[in-house]
């Protein structure tokens, strides 16, 4: 599923790009995220805690900056988990882009997000919206830190 | 991988259960959307409690105030009450509408209301009437309007050490309407497309002297149409001023795209049947 | 009696009554209905702890006997199965029907049955079917 | 010898009692879910998470050391393995590449399911993504990602794999006839129109079930299968075991409508069982159903006609695009295409014409054959196609149909003569039954459609042999998927033989038993199968005539007596149809609702009296359900309709009632004159309703399922935005149809 946001960030572009490309800071903007840790250059391990009515998952993976582009203010991030428990697999690929606005900057994520296994059965309307939620609050968080 | 399974007698006992067992607890009723959630692996508790035993949480019962309607009283139950029909035979018609004589002869209205499916059909019409519910906790009891239970997609604003142990329904003032249209274009057992309940009472000049408008499957909750409720207060409801408030539902409502429609398609529907449920409230009080 | 057992499970891989199938596996498509205490009910959706003490009736319990139930012989004249998957679930929601209404209009035999789907019949043969059987 | 005349009624004009009816309703009939056998171990599958990726890597360590678990195997252990009806394209576990979701790198044995399953979510894989390709289309562009890049290596049973001109096809066929260039440049018109057809799945309600055990050298699996022979030759080429050393045992399968043609599971349950030493058994959950299975192929057909000015054809065009999914495998026919690919306007004279069929792989779950493959995608489209022409020349559309039908010396579109041709009775039966051209209600409308399709062409045998006690048993290799074939043959015995049908037992026989058949399938059963029990009833009258013994003198004397029937049919026939079907349409909604259906279809002979009408019936409702809500939908080649909530077929409180005229006085080439009615029924509901809809309210959907949805947007479109004519009710109940 494909999924786009925006949001205006009260702040030059400079500090929204250091802020999105540390991954574990950008990281504490997930609603649910526990400890992420680096596991090389430019990689790392984490944890996200989502909850679908009485269904936990917990997600359990890696996360990336595949890419990173300052001049252009382009990154991309993908993200491998795996709920061992419940059995299924999360594979998200987010490309964020900063835009100038004047003092602020606009904060661009699409991001396509496969979910696969048994909570893939779950019900997509439902997937959908949890993931929109998520990379709502996200943007969100990251502009009222950075205000 | 199982799970133990407690039968309590009271809801005390149940509450107990509850603290001892705090998150690694799930709570059944009538059990169908646990099973669907257990074989499908999504949910692993070590510890289920299940509340069919309790006997002060079945049954129905009426008085001039109101109806109260215990959280393990089965779809089918609720149907077939001469108590509910009594009070509103709408409220008869949309138990009826669920599902199918099988999944209302085991699921239970209180599991229904915990499981906060937004394409629900008795949510909206309880709405519609005003009901609330009341839950139990070592506290004691609390009670929650129906508007302010659900929260999001299967989520409710019932505390993790809280049991539904009943719903109320207050007695409708004489001469109230009242309504549920089920929108089900493709089979006959299925979710709504949206769904709309609606109550709506007159002054002797012909003047909505009260209405409550509600709608399933249109959002992540079922929702009240608070825009078309105000568009009508004191408003002489005739063909033209109906359509225009049914047309402010759209104000109201958030749905999304699934196989039952296209959020467009049902955003659509919402207008055609909240507009449908006002004119036969209308025409209905001759 | 494992408590995370269904009915469906223990009726067919516990006590071998493999009459009634399983189908859908999520109460939609009626293959495992089954009577408990008389009640109509998906043996999928029904935890087996909720029916010990209670009497629960299965396609095998329908006729006495060689004599086939009246509903049983209908479906086999009127042609209320084709290739059978079904079948012991409508003849237990057709049995359940008919003992609660005898003699259901075609409305009441649409409303009570549309919970168990037959992909064969078009159901024009399930319907003449309970129609015989209750004349 | 003389055999005496029965006395009995005609067997035929007696309703049949079900052979295996008792069975039935008792919970007696045993099918491939209900067996097991003695240290039966339980078998899952892991599958991928993407629709197209190498696989890396796949680590069972965890898995083979967790409780109960008995067995796992991978690619690895199973390679070169690959199964297929005719391209065995499919492997059994992906050893280097998945072509969709849910396409299968490991299997577990264990014993039980769950344990199974758990082993199967602790196999930790590594993939490394390639491109995926979900539309057809953009799978033939030049530069596509190639999705079998060794299909050199892949085995073609029975013969040359066809030549194909880009290597995502796996069928190609251009049919040409007539002269098609002049018949356009002599037309009064031309109309061209492009018509959808979504994936849509057979829906039966018993899922995939097998079982599989090794005792000594043979091989034997009980398999909801319903070709129980080819299931056995095509293994047998899979696994590497001569085919008379598998036994093959096909209970009573719940349900077919084409799609257990193709086996997903037998082949991994046997290297399972060849590892285990024990018997495996899987039983595929429904949502797996849903997600793996061979659905019918989605497919996008343009078609264009030249007419006279009298809307007579006089060529026709068509180009058609199947997407047949990940694998070629569910395909049975030499062109790797659903069957009768090109037959785009079934049962009319077509002078001229130039039709061309491919079927393209995605990274999709594979499609293969469903109830009369390519019909409902060729009749919708072609029958809403004609409506479209005769609106647009304003001839009615019935008249348009009876000026095209074809009659008997004329020529199809697929360049066939036919030597007989019902199509005109059928259409004037059906204006007569239909009282067409009479009025309709306000936003009522009425639509018709007209179609043919063949009678089942094949070859079979089968044993009758008379016993000490009377009695006579046929023994035969048909699977019985609910068409009634058993008392088919049954019947067909006694009359011929003048006895009472209680004197004739069927009994099946597994492929290590009974005579080599081709399976239930393709109209086929009734006039192959039926020939054969006529067959096999003469020989038996023949051989009491060499021994001058009556029936009842032979059993006591000379029994036990067999014979072996032969029957084969291969005429080109084709049984016609026309569906006539009223519609009321809330123009608000979109909401439809069929008031009223009248089918009428040439059967020839009816045998089974109570079975042919539930076949039509059936077929009427089967059809509906895929014209008016079914579709198998995907996101970025991932099912999301994976249970039969979302996936929804028709309730009893959705099929609308149907007035069914036979037309049985022309005899077609089964027993007695019987034709085929199994695949008559569906394929045309979708262009009847399609054509009532518009004929109602002037709303024109050209692709399926015809939904509320799409009517309202057609209306909306037409309309401009008009507020709504409410006619609601206070029953809770509105809105249902």
């Amino acid at each position: 599923m494909k999924l786009s946001h925006t949001a205006l960030v009260r702040a030059p572009r400079s500090r929204v790009w250091k802020l999105v490309t540390d991954v574990p800071a950008a990281a504490r903007c997930v609603p649910g995220v526990a400890a992420v840790t680096p596991s090389g250059t430019g990689k790392y391990k984490g944890s996200l805690l989502v909850q679908l009515g009485p269904v936990r998952l917990v997600l359990d993976g890696d996360v990336a900056l595949t890419a990173t582009d300052e001049a252009a203010g382009k990154a991309s991030v993908r993200a491998d988990a795996k709920d061992s428990r419940l059995g299924g697999t999360v594979r998200a690929t987010m490309d964020l882009a900063l835009v100038d606005k004047g003092e602020d900057t606009e904060l661009r994520i699409t991001s396509d997000v496969r979910i696969a296994g048994r909570i893939g059965e779950f019900g997509q309307p439902v997937i959908q919206r949890k993931a929109d939620q998520l990379m709502t609050q996200f943007a969100e968080c990251l502009a009222r830190t950075l205000a | 991988m199982t799970y133990d399974y407690h039968e309590p007698e009271t809801v005390a006992e149940a509450l107990d259960l509850m603290a001892r067992h705090g998150e690694d607890a799930h709570l059944v009723a009538g059990a169908t959307a646990f099973t669907l959630l257990w074989r499908q692996g999504l949910l692993r508790p070590g510890h289920v409690i299940g509340l069919r035993r309790i006997v002060g949480l079945g049954g129905i019962t009426a008085t001039d105030k109101e109806l109260v309607i215990g959280a393990t009283a089965t779809h089918r139950e609720i149907e077939r009450s001469a108590d509910v029909a009594r009070h509103c035979p709408a409220l008869t018609r949309t138990f009826a509408s669920v599902a199918t004589v099988r999944i209302r002869n085991q699921a239970t209205l209180g599991g229904n209301l915990a499981h906060a499916d937004p394409a629900q059909d008795p949510p909206p019409m309880l709405m519609a009437l005003g009901a609330e519910v009341v839950a139990a906790s070592a506290a004691g009891e609390r009670t929650i309007a129906l508007d302010d239970l659900f929260v999001d997609v299967f989520t409710t604003s019932l505390r993790s050490d809280e049991v539904l142990t009943a719903i109320r329904v207050p007695a409708l003032a004489p001469g109230t309407h009242a309504t549920y249209l089920k929108f089900l274009p493709q089979t006959a057992d299925d979710y709504a497309t949206v769904s709309v309940a609606a109550t709506m009472r007159f002054t002797d000049d012909g003047e909505v002297a009260d209405v409550r408008v509600a709608l399933g499957a249109c959002g992540p909750t079922p929702v009240r149409a608070r825009s078309v409720e105000d568009a009508l207060a004191g408003a002489v409801p005739d063909a033209a001023r109906i359509a225009d408030a049914a047309a402010r539902v759209d104000a109201d409502i958030a749905p999304f795209d699934d196989v039952r429609g296209s959020a467009g398609y049902k955003r659509d529907m919402a207008r055609v049947w909240t507009e449908r449920a006002l004119l036969s409230l209308v025409e209905g009080r001759a | 009696m494992r408590a995370d057992r269904r009915l469906i499970d223990a009726l067919r891989d516990d006590l071998g009554c493999i009459g009634t199938k399983e189908g859908c596996s999520i109460g939609v498509c009626g293959a495992c209905s089954v009577l408990v205490d008389g009640k109509l009910l998906s043996a999928c959706l029904m935890p087996a702890v909720f029916v010990s003490g209670r009497a629960v009736t299965t396609v095998e319990g329908l006729a006495r006997g060689d004599e086939l139930s009246p509903l049983q012989d209908a479906f086999i004249r009127e042609g209320g199965f084709q290739c059978g998957i079904c079948t012991p679930g409508q003849l237990i929601a057709a049995t359940a029907l008919l003992a609660e209404r005898r003699r259901p209009s075609d409305d009441e035999i649409r409303e009570w049955m549309m919970g168990n789907l037959c992909r064969c019949t078009g159901y024009h043969g399930i319907t003449r079917a309970i129609k015989a059987a209750m004349a | 010898m003389t055999l005496a005349k029965s006395t009995l009624p005609d067997i035929l004009e007696t309703p049949e009692w079900r052979v295996e009816g008792r069975d039935k309703v008792t919970g007696a009939a045993r099918y491939a879910a209900d067996i097991t056998r003695p240290g039966m171990l339980h078998a899952a599958f892991v599958g991928s998470p993407f629709p197209h990726a190498r696989v890396a890597s796949v680590d069972v360590e965890a898995a083979r050391k967790m409780p109960g678990v008995r067995a796992v195997l991978t690619g690895a252990d199973v390679r070169p393995a690959r199964f297929g009806r005719r391209l065995q394209d499919w492997p059994v576990l992906a050893w280097d590449r998945v072509r969709f979701i849910g396409d299968r790198v490991a299997a577990v044995a264990a014993d039980t399911v769950e344990a199974a399953e758990r082993a199967a979510a602790a196999i930790a894989v590594e993939y490394e993504e390639l491109p995926a390709v979900f539309d057809p289309e953009a799978a033939l562009a030049p530069d596509a990602p190639v999705l079998h890049p060794d299909a050199a290596e892949y085995t073609y049973l029975g013969g040359t794999r066809p030549p194909r001109s880009h290597a995502n096809m796996q069928g190609h066929v251009v049919h040409e006839h007539g002269d098609v260039t002049a018949g356009f440049e002599a037309a009064a018109a031309v109309f061209e129109h492009e018509f959808v057809v979504p994936r849509v799945h057979q829906a039966y309600i018993e899922p995939r079930a097998s079982l599989v055990w090794i005792e000594g050298d043979t091989v034997h699996v009980v398999t909801t299968n319903k070709a129980p022979f080819a299931l056995r030759d095509q293994m047998a080429v899979t696994i590497g075991v001569p085919a008379a050393k598998i036994v093959v045992d096909t209970p009573h399968v719940g349900g077919d409508f084409g799609g257990k043609g193709l086996s997903l599971d037998e082949f991994a349950l046997y290297f399972l069982a060849r590892a285990t030493g024990r018997p495996v058994r899987s039983v595929l959950r429904y949502a797996d159903e849903l997600q793996l299975s061979n659905t019918r192929h989605a497919a996008r057909i343009r078609l264009r006609t030249a007419v006279d000015p009298n809307g007579r054809i006089t060529a026709h065009q068509g180009r058609v695009v199947f997407d047949g999914g990940a694998y070629a495998a569910g395909k049975p026919v030499a062109g790797l295409l659903p069957g009768g690919p090109t037959l785009t306007l079934a049962g009319y004279r077509v002078p001229a014409a130039r039709v061309e069929a491919v079927a393209v792989y995605t990274n999709t779950l594979p499609a293969g054959h469903a109830r009369a493959p390519s019909q409902p995608q060729h009749t919708f489209a072609a029958e809403s196609h004609l409506d479209l022409i005769a609106h647009a020349m304003q001839i009615d559309p019935v008249e348009l149909r009876v000026r095209n039908a074809i009659r008997a010396g004329e020529t199809d579109v697929e360049g066939n003569v036919w030597h007989d041709s019902q199509a005109q009775r059928v259409i004037a039966t059906l204006l007569a039954a239909s009282q067409w051209g009479g009025t309709v209600g306000l936003d009522h409308g009425r639509g018709v459609a007209f179609s043919a399709r063949h009678v089942g062409r094949g070859k079979t045998s089968l044993t009758l042999t008379l016993a000490a006690d009377g009695s006579l048993e046929v023994l035969t290799g048909v699977a019985d998927q609910g068409g009634g074939a058993h008392t088919m043959i049954q019947r067909v015995v006694a009359r011929e033989l003048g006895v009472d049908v209680a004197r004739v037992h069927v009994r099946r026989g597994d492929t290590g038993h009974a005579n080599v058949d081709p399976g239930v399938g393709g109209s086929r059963v009734t006039p192959v199968a039926g020939n054969a029990a006529v067959d096999a009833a003469r020989k038996l009258k023949a051989r009491l005539g060499e021994l001058v013994l009556t029936l009842d003198d032979a059993a006591r004397t000379a029994a036990p007596l067999a014979v072996t029937g032969e029957g084969e049919q291969n005429e080109h026939v084709f049984g016609t149809y026309a569906y006539s079907v009223e519609v009321s349409v809330d123009r608000a909604t979109g909401c439809f609702r069929v008031v009223d259906a009248v089918l009428v279809a040439d059967v020839g002979t009816v045998i089974n009296p109570v079975a042919v009408r539930g076949q039509l019936e059936g077929g009427f409702v089967f059809g509906l359900g895929q014209a008016v809500m079914e579709e198998l939908r995907l996101d970025d080649g991932r099912v999301t309709t994976t249970n039969l909530g979302d996936y929804k077929i028709p309730t009893i409180a959705d099929a609308p009632s149907l007035r069914l005229v036979l037309i049985t006085d022309a005899p077609g080439p089964g027993p007695f004159g019987a034709k085929s009615a199994g695949e008559l029924a569906n394929p045309a509901v979708g262009a009847a309703i399609a054509n009532a809809i518009d004929a109602a309210v002037g709303a024109r959907v050209m692709s399926l399922p015809i939904t509320a949805e799409k009517v309202r947007a057609e209306l909306a479109k037409r309309e401009g935005y008009a507020p709504t004519s409410p006619d609601g009710t206070a029953d809770s109940t509105a809105g249902r149809r």
